[in-house]
């Protein structure tokens, strides 16, 4: 089997809103789903980390932090060049600066069974990734417009925001508690979490599927973004693995991270903070094209990637 | 048997779910005493809203007012969200029984 | 083409949704022929109510009926349930096209 | 401060959900610009309907429109579903700020 | 124990309402246990496909498909009889041509706790019966009025509708993943099935309280035929898995697949296509009556009946 | 690790709460939660019950319920002379008389985990004392103002209110299908319990977190009251349970459901029939004040206490 279980249920969701099926997961499950990913993928982290010195992981918190904030300032000019407007350029870049928290779930399924080790922290990673692309895209905005920026506000809604609190408080939880003392819940946030995933899998399908209309008004600019950006990317991601002296499996979900685009965070904080933007455009690009992208051919292509440079 | 009923503005704003912090916001600052808000999905412009995530559910906030109030509030969601944002806005005459809650 | 309208009134009923059960028997008892309930959020003078969870939660109701059903409607609300509950209601003029379902 | 306001209908749909979608299409179809759909509860002469399950559920649907638009929508209702569906509706003057939208 | 624990909550539900409790389910968990049975029931079909040819399986395909189109073809006179408009007949008919996957669910588990073995692709009749039912009481309804049959908005209604979608994906997924691919999803498919359905049951038995008040109103003709046809059809049923040559359970579950009425997929359907025909008739049939009685008296006995006829 | 780890959810939620986090969870999950947990408690009970004759139970279920009924009647006079209205002192009283089933489940979770063992079917108190407290509560309004008391009516809102009815109906289901009926679904309802608890903890974070600025709005009373009124209520529990004979942690947990507060179940009943008193002072010292209190400071406590008192 080549494909990871999951990924059908995310074909089966596209394949349903493609033949215009009337299914529908009630809102209520998306967010219950979402909500349960986050704080999964936190506790399951923070268990890892309270197995390990916080202190030895200071580098990769740094260099992963940097990474996210880099990625849009990176994107930005290059989006512009493609004639985006700068505020739809910003948004852009602040989706794909921040992360996937599924996109990675499925990496890790991915390396799970083909048994490739990676570093059992690595969702402290994605904690790191998730603010700080949003906040370089807003910064971009608003250095286009010589607007002033509410910083104060800006910086509480992402350190606050429901994805950013979930996941870094199921850190904490899990640092704490540990392996031990979390125990009692791996019934509900453990065994779970793939068919969770499965789940969620399908309502993003049905999502994406939704947008495939959107692909073809917003034309070949969104195609070629959602196409291109994120095998890019992920040679910044896995380059910043290498250096960071990660396992194999470490530079393949470091690479997935940031050829990955954020489609929780980013569209909520970007709608506010820069209103200017076309949600429909950044949504589509990240969403439509690689998101599937990236679960169909990116992760595979990453571990290979990461495979023939580890020597791993 | 006698009610005296009061004129009074009702304001209905249905706007983009990221909107409602701000607008909650907004039309307390303005001087209405209360508001109602619940999630609705539909289309206009700005494309089908289904509200099936985040980034895509709609509110739809009433406000009960006076004229002037509703007018300001009006004016400045006017201003300052629907350049941006999927807004529809309407207004209808209604009548309330306790004047000065309103 | 030529629709006839005939006037009704519409009556809406924000409240806590502790009182749903009551207002529908209410409703019912006083004259009107059906009514139409969902679940809302919002603020006013008893504070900020967000549903969610029970007692936090809050309905409205529209019933649409004839004049004199709606006034003892609303007096019975007015003198019933507005003392102790979070309560909001006012009227409005609509037209129907069926007289008699109304 | 002046806001020019103009007239519009508000013409408001209650019908057994099953509608939804035959109904979003005749009103587009008919020359609303827009609509405005949510889930609701209720009563009328087909009975209780609670919306726990699938069958049993209502919605409301608004659509602010000319009132020649909102005739004809309401015809085509009347014709088309009233006689064999759960459906209630009633019309409302209201009146918007940008009179292209509606 | 005679009866299976899940039974019990679909009487909790039913005494709930009974005495007017305020005990209600929200619409979101009912949407999302009828999501996640079919998925279930449809993964569970599917990996057991993947273990066989499936063309040694279409006699099976054919001749259920075959049971689903002439039940209501055989209904409708019968029901014509009693008295009932066409449009009404048609729609009654419809539901019994169809089937009911939790019905199906407590029998396999009965099964299951008496140990009695059946086909393990046995889900996938029920994929194939959904259908046919319906489309053939859609048919009865419009010969009976000349109306024009809108073919090829039906075809698609009934063939993507959501319950025959999540069944035919799950099958889909579980017949590619196979046993390992789907092993890390097991722990949400497959363990907590039961219970779910459990969940369900209770909802149903509220749901069925409700319309017994119903019972009343329509009389004696709902009684009579939600009594009456579930053992009839379940002859019909347990016939064609004789000619299939099925196991006792085999035997078993098909009869009780004949025996059972469709309340998620065939109300919805028929509410669009016979508007003209009373929903709340059939429904009181199918749910307030027949579903009751299968899930006590009926599995029982279509169970019996099997092994007397087997031999099992 | 002393503290369990279902509470650092509690205090996650509040932390979200007080720096003003957009964290919510769906109104239909808080719903299928309680639902969850109350079945579940009850079924837990009830599988205990099959074990045993329900005859020498008799004076639990007595003595317990006269401790429901008693404590308001005792709160009531107190309360009064605090300044508290009439309405206002018999609400605070019912609040107090009732219980907490989450509290019942965070004592059960500490006590398990400390090794300390308690009667099996110590869910069946709960169910017994979640009405009687609400009861008396109601009395004590109305014979403070000689208004007519509609007994019938209250009676049944009482006793098929949702809550008594999951907890009474998961009871019976639990002693009528016993250990082996309930196997198939134990993976529903007794292994993912303490995950489903944290998730629902999170959730209580989030309105006791809202509530904690009403704290300040109604000032020392209802901290005073929040504070002092446990521990002096755990002593009555734990004499009763003393009187009874009960285990070491039989002991601690009648202390406890003494010492809680209900904030399910007596805020909707009292809203209705005392609709006078004032919703938000009773609530605020169930759940903004004791609640917490309870959970991290008293189970502890009311733990000590029984060793001590039992010498266990
Ligand atoms: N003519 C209309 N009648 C009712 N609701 C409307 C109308 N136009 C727009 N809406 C609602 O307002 C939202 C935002 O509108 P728009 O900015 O036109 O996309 C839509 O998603 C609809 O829910
Ligand atoms: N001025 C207003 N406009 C719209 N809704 C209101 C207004 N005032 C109160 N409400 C609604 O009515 C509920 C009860 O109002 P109150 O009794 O003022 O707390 C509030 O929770 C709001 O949902
Ligand atoms: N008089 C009324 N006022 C408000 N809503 C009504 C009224 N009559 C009916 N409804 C709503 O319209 C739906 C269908 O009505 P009916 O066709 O009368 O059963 C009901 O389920 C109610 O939600
Ligand atoms: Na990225
Ligand atoms: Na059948
Ligand atoms: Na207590």
């Amino acid at each position: 089997m080549m494909i990871d279980v999951v990924v059908f249920f995310f074909l089966l969701g596209v394949f349903a809103r493609l033949v215009r099926s009337d299914l529908r997961l009630p809102e209520a499950l998306y967010e219950t789903l979402s909500i349960y990913l986050l704080l999964a993928i936190g506790l399951k982290g923070g268990i890892e980390l309270s197995k390990q010195p916080l202190v030895a992981l200071l580098p990769q918190i740094g260099a992963t932090m940097a990474l996210g904030l880099a990625i849009p300032f990176v994107l930005y000019p290059v989006l512009r060049g493609l004639r985006l407007s700068g505020p739809d350029a910003a948004s852009v870049a602040a989706h794909y600066g921040s992360v996937s928290v599924v996109t990675f779930a499925v990496a890790s399924a991915a390396l799970m069974r083909e048994g490739i080790p990676f570093e059992s922290h690595a969702s402290l990673w994605v904690a790191v990734m998730e603010a700080p692309g949003i906040i370089s895209g807003i910064l971009l905005a608003r250095l286009s417009r010589l607007r002033e920026v509410k910083w104060a506000t800006l910086a509480h809604e992402v350190a606050f925001g429901k994805s950013v609190l979930l996941l870094v408080g199921g850190l904490f939880i899990g640092a704490i508690a540990g392996e031990a003392g979390t125990a009692p819940i791996q019934a509900v946030f453990v065994e779970p979490f793939k068919g969770v995933l499965a789940l969620f899998l399908l309502e993003l399908g049905l999502v994406a599927g939704g947008r495939l209309a959107e692909v073809r008004r917003f034309g070949f600019v969104v195609i070629g973004v959602g196409l291109v950006v994120p095998p890019v990317l992920s040679l910044a991601g896995a380059g910043v693995g290498l250096m960071l002296g990660l396992s194999t499996g470490g530079v393949a979900l470091l690479a997935t991270l940031a050829a990955s685009a954020s489609y929780i965070a980013a569209p909520t904080a970007m709608r506010i903070a820069v209103p200017e933007a076309n949600a429909g455009l950044s949504i589509t690009a990240a969403l439509g094209v690689s998101f599937p992208f990236n679960i169909l051919v990116g992760i595979p292509l990453y571990i290979a990637m990461a495979q023939a440079l580890t020597g791993g | 048997m006698a009610l005296i009923k009061h004129p009074r503005m009702l304001l209905v704003i249905i706007a983009e779910a990221a909107l409602e912090k701000q607008l909650v916001a907004d039309v307390k600052r303005l001087g209405a005493h209360g508001y109602t808000v619940y999630d609705v999905r539909g289309e206009g412009t700005m494309g089908v809203r289904e509200g099936a995530w985040e980034a895509d559910r709609t509110i739809e906030m009433k406000v009960i007012c006076e004229t002037a109030v509703a007018d300001q509030i009006a004016e400045h969601v006017l201003a300052q969200y629907v350049p941006h944002f999927g807004v529809t806005m309407f207004f209808a005459d209604v009548q309330v029984l306790r004047p000065h809650k309103f």
